[in-house]
């Protein structure tokens, strides 16, 4: 399906989509959202980039070694991230309790390891979305 | 035959879900067991104790942040099933 | 530092691991398959070390994120907690050893990295699930772990294989779904997830709201039954289990089936009062279905020509033995029940690992085509008689302690007629296992077998597996001292009624 | 009848079981299984509820509003993802069950399967 109107469309909203994403995602501590919300929302932008313009562009497309190192950085970062808890004489997975500054509530800057665990918890969402979809989409098998 | 069967036992059950539902809790009084001194404590200590303002959030990155690990695990682990299925 | 941390680090090792090895990527196979078998041994090494704090300092309480527990998640280690956590570590540690040189023949080497990763995160689902004191946590590692244990049936891209699997899968999703929602119920009627909150709460909740308590205990048992595949809702598991890669058998078989019974006994235990517990119809229902879960899946058994199926048939036929033990309500019968777990645990896997290696060398998977197999391959046919004397019960093994306990405890509950279960049941075992050891030995070949080598790490985990089954078989009073305290705790902290 | 909310989630729930117990097409097993998953997350958020209660986002200090329990919300959330995960490896089982036998029909799978033995 290869439709000007959709195309014109989809190029014109994607970039605000994606805008949109990344706000759900860095603004989530203090606002409705977070990194599930937000990484979906991004994923959706390129996942209807796909539709738009088809499966078969190659460039466009997140390629299979990008999404995996995210997927598994993503991951790593919030054990990570959890780790450096333990390291600072706390817990596994503490923020106030290990020392991180907190903020005040309602800057952006706030909440201690919470918006970098959001924001793991974005990258990895979003890219795993994307992954699951062109996988499902994909009608060759390629290689790696 | 076999649809009438279903039907029927799902009936049955629905009835018994009648019984148990009349007898739940009512639905968003304050005063239901659910919103018991944890719910509280994380509505009146969430920015005080994590700096954030949405309280869902905080629950989900820190209060129970283990849970989120084990939901990131979930989707790395639904990929490389995923995969392996689709690449076999 | 480690000391302090030991529980999280634990679950977070092989997960750990799992990321790693996807980080890497699908051409980096050995890489992959030593990080696995370094994973796989120091979680099993921090098991140990978990097992001697808890004989050491009593029950290990940890918080997460430094939340105590209702607001946060704890994770929990006693002496059954511990004894679990050997056996899901040990087994799966030694079942990569076995795979170590066999599994890139047997897997398509495209996906044999995931299938590395898929069996970390099994496991650190198995010692999360086992750890966790919280309700949803659990809740999730058990989705982890049946996505994984899905996927590592489906991984070959064998139709047989995929069919099974999501089979397994759709069955999963319902036991889940309803154990999600009996937790949902559970929580609705009293605030919260942690188990020792939970059963605080309970008596009080039971009080104003009898009809939701039970739909709840309703839910929650029959959707861990359908996972645990207590009889009549086994209905997946031969084929799962039948047409899966041989560690993936192993494992499955051995341990995925285990930790949904180690929920069970958090759950009926920990969190429903005992006595509560006896005035309802559960206690005649488990024991009725674990009853006619040995029989039938006995009687299945002796029915398949397919080796792997007849191993299947049997494991519903012990996950029979362990619900009986949980159902008679008695501290014997529930140290049978633990140490059975233990017991199968060893012993299937064992049998699944020499069984694949005799159908990888044969060629074929029909029980009469084991003949002869047992003078060419010793150690993996004398792996397979040990395992299948000691699920009969054969005395110095390890299988006969559990069964002992067993009668033990259905002498102690009262209930004679289930000393007769157990008896016959073990003539029935003995009628599809003993003609497979006999001939495996003593008749004569009926396909051409070409002589291959052994590998070692095949060799050297199949031989720790025979020790283990006769070990544990001899100095059983070491372990029946070690969980001792906790089993009778378990019958005494509900004195008080509901 | 307060309780329509709950009500409403078991008949759902049941729905849900009930298609992934009944239908042979596996598409339509997974749409079951979505959903009955719904279901559950519609009853939390049942559970959560409390009158004239805003969503718990505590931007200013005022002691007069009412907050829903945020505890339901952010288990939903972990809920989602994993019946997402669920979905998505199953929906990969059966494109290649389609690629095997042509059909995402169980029966007609096990026809076919009992037919090549």
């Amino acid at each position: 399906m290869r439709d000007i109107i959709v195309q014109v469309v989809a190029r014109m909203m994607i970039p605000y989509l994606q805008l949109y994403g990344l706000y759900i995602i860095l603004f989530g501590h203090n606002s409705p959202g977070g990194g599930f919300a937000g990484g979906t929302v991004i994923a959706s932008s390129l996942i209807l980039y796909v539709l738009a313009f088809g499966i078969d562009d190659e460039d466009l497309r997140l390629s299979g070694s990008v999404a995996r190192v995210i997927e598994s950085c993503g991951a790593l970062a919030y054990v990570g991230i959890g780790l450096a808890g333990i390291f600072l004489g706390a817990n596994f997975l503490s923020n106030k309790g290990a020392g991180f500054p907190l903020g005040i509530p309602g800057r952006f800057l706030s909440g201690g390891t919470i918006v970098l665990l959001t924001i793991s918890i974005g990258l990895k969402v979003a890219s795993t979305m994307i992954t699951l979809f062109t996988n499902l989409a994909e009608k060759e098998k390629e290689e790696e | 035959m076999k649809i009438a069967l279903e039907v029927i036992t799902l009936v049955m059950i629905g009835l018994l879900l009648v019984l148990v539902v009349r007898e739940m809790p009512p639905f968003g009084n304050p005063t239901n067991p659910v919103h018991n001194e944890v719910s509280e404590y994380y509505l009146s200590n969430t920015q005080a104790e994590t700096g954030v303002q949405n309280v869902v959030a905080a629950i989900i990155t820190d209060y129970r942040g283990f849970d989120t690990l084990g939901e990131l695990t979930v989707l790395l682990t639904a990929i490389a099933g995923l995969l392996a299925v689709l690449r076999s | 530092m480690i000391r302090a941390h030991i529980m999280p680090l634990t679950v977070l090792l092989p997960l750990v691991g799992a990321y790693f090895i996807l980080l890497v990527g699908s051409k980096h196979r050995s890489l992959a398959r030593n990080v696995a078998l370094v994973t796989t041994g120091a979680t099993f090494a921090m098991v140990c070390f978990i097992t001697y704090l808890v004989s050491n300092q009593g029950t290990l309480f940890y918080h997460l994120g430094g939340w105590a527990p209702p607001l946060g998640i704890e994770l929990q280690a006693d002496p059954i907690t511990a004894f679990l956590l050997l056996t899901f570590a040990g087994v799966s540690f030694f079942v990569i050893l076995f795979a170590y040189d066999i599994l890139p023949d047997e897997i398509n080497s495209k996906v044999i990295t995931r299938y590395y990763a898929l069996y970390l995160v099994l496991l650190g689902a198995l010692l999360g699930i086992v750890l966790s004191n919280d309700f949803f946590n659990m809740y999730v590692f058990l989705e982890i772990s049946s996505i994984a244990a899905a996927a590592l049936v489906a991984v070959n891209g064998d139709k047989l294989a995929m069919e099974a699997s999501i089979k397994y899968l759709v069955m999963s999703t319902l036991g889940s779904g309803t154990v999600l929602m009996g937790i949902a119920g559970l929580y609705m009627v009293t605030g919260y997830l942690n188990l020792d909150y939970l059963a605080g709460a309970l008596p009080q909740a039971y009080a104003s709201y009898p009809l939701t308590v039970l739909m709840t205990l309703a839910m929650l048992t029959v959707g861990i039954a359908v996972k645990a595949a207590l009889f009549p809702l086994h209905v997946w598991l031969p084929d799962a289990h039948g047409s899966a890669p041989t560690s993936s058998s192993a494992i499955l078989s051995g341990l995925v089936v285990k930790v949904y019974i180690a929920v069970l006994l958090k759950l009926l235990y920990r969190v429903f009062p005992l006595d509560f517990l006896t005035t309802l119809p559960l206690q005649g229902s488990l024991l009725v279905m674990a009853t006619l879960g040995i029989f039938i899946g006995s009687i299945m058994a002796i029915r398949q020509k397919d080796i792997k199926k007849m191993l299947a048939y049997s494991t519903v036929a012990q996950i029979g033995y362990v619900f009986l033990g949980i159902g008679l309500f008695s501290e014997k019968a529930m140290t049978g029940a633990i140490l059975h777990v233990f017991n199968h645990a060893v012993m299937k896997s064992m049998l699944f690992l020499s069984v694949g290696l005799l159908i990888k060398y044969s060629g074929k998977r029909t029980i009469a085509d084991l003949a002869g197999l047992g003078r060419v391959y010793p150690i993996p046919m004398i792996a397979f008689s040990v395992g299948a004397l000691s699920m009969v019960g054969i005395p110095p093994l390890s299988g006969f302690i559990s069964k002992w306990y067993l009668g033990l405890g259905a002498l102690e509950a009262n209930h004679l007629p289930f000393l007769l279960v157990l008896l016959l049941s073990s003539l029935l075992n003995g009628f599809y296992y003993m003609p497979i050891v006999i001939a495996g030995f003593f008749k004569k070949e009926t396909v051409e077998i070409q002589t291959h080598k052994v590998p070692m790490g095949a060799q050297i985990s199949l031989i720790v597996l025979i020790g283990a089954t006769f070990f544990f078989g001899l100095f059983s009073n070491i372990v029946v001292d070690f969980l001792a305290p906790t089993v009778q705790g378990l019958f005494e902290v509900f004195g008080g009624g509901i | 009848m307060d309780n329509l909310f709950y009500a409403m989630a078991f008949i759902i729930f049941l729905t849900g079981f009930w298609i992934m117990l009944s239908h042979a097409n596996l598409i339509k097993k997974i749409i079951g299984m979505n959903i009955m998953e719904s279901a559950i997350f519609l009853f939390l958020v049942a559970i959560g509820y409390v009158k004239d209660g805003n969503a718990p986002i505590i931007a200013e200090t005022n002691p007069g509003i009412t907050y829903v329990n945020p505890l339901p919300s952010a288990l939903i959330l972990t809920g989602i993802v994993v019946s997402v995960s669920v979905t998505a490896f199953a929906l990969g089982l059966v494109v290649r069950l389609y690629q095997h036998y042509g059909t995402v029909d169980v029966d007609e799978i096990t026809r076919m399967r009992s037919e090549e033995l």
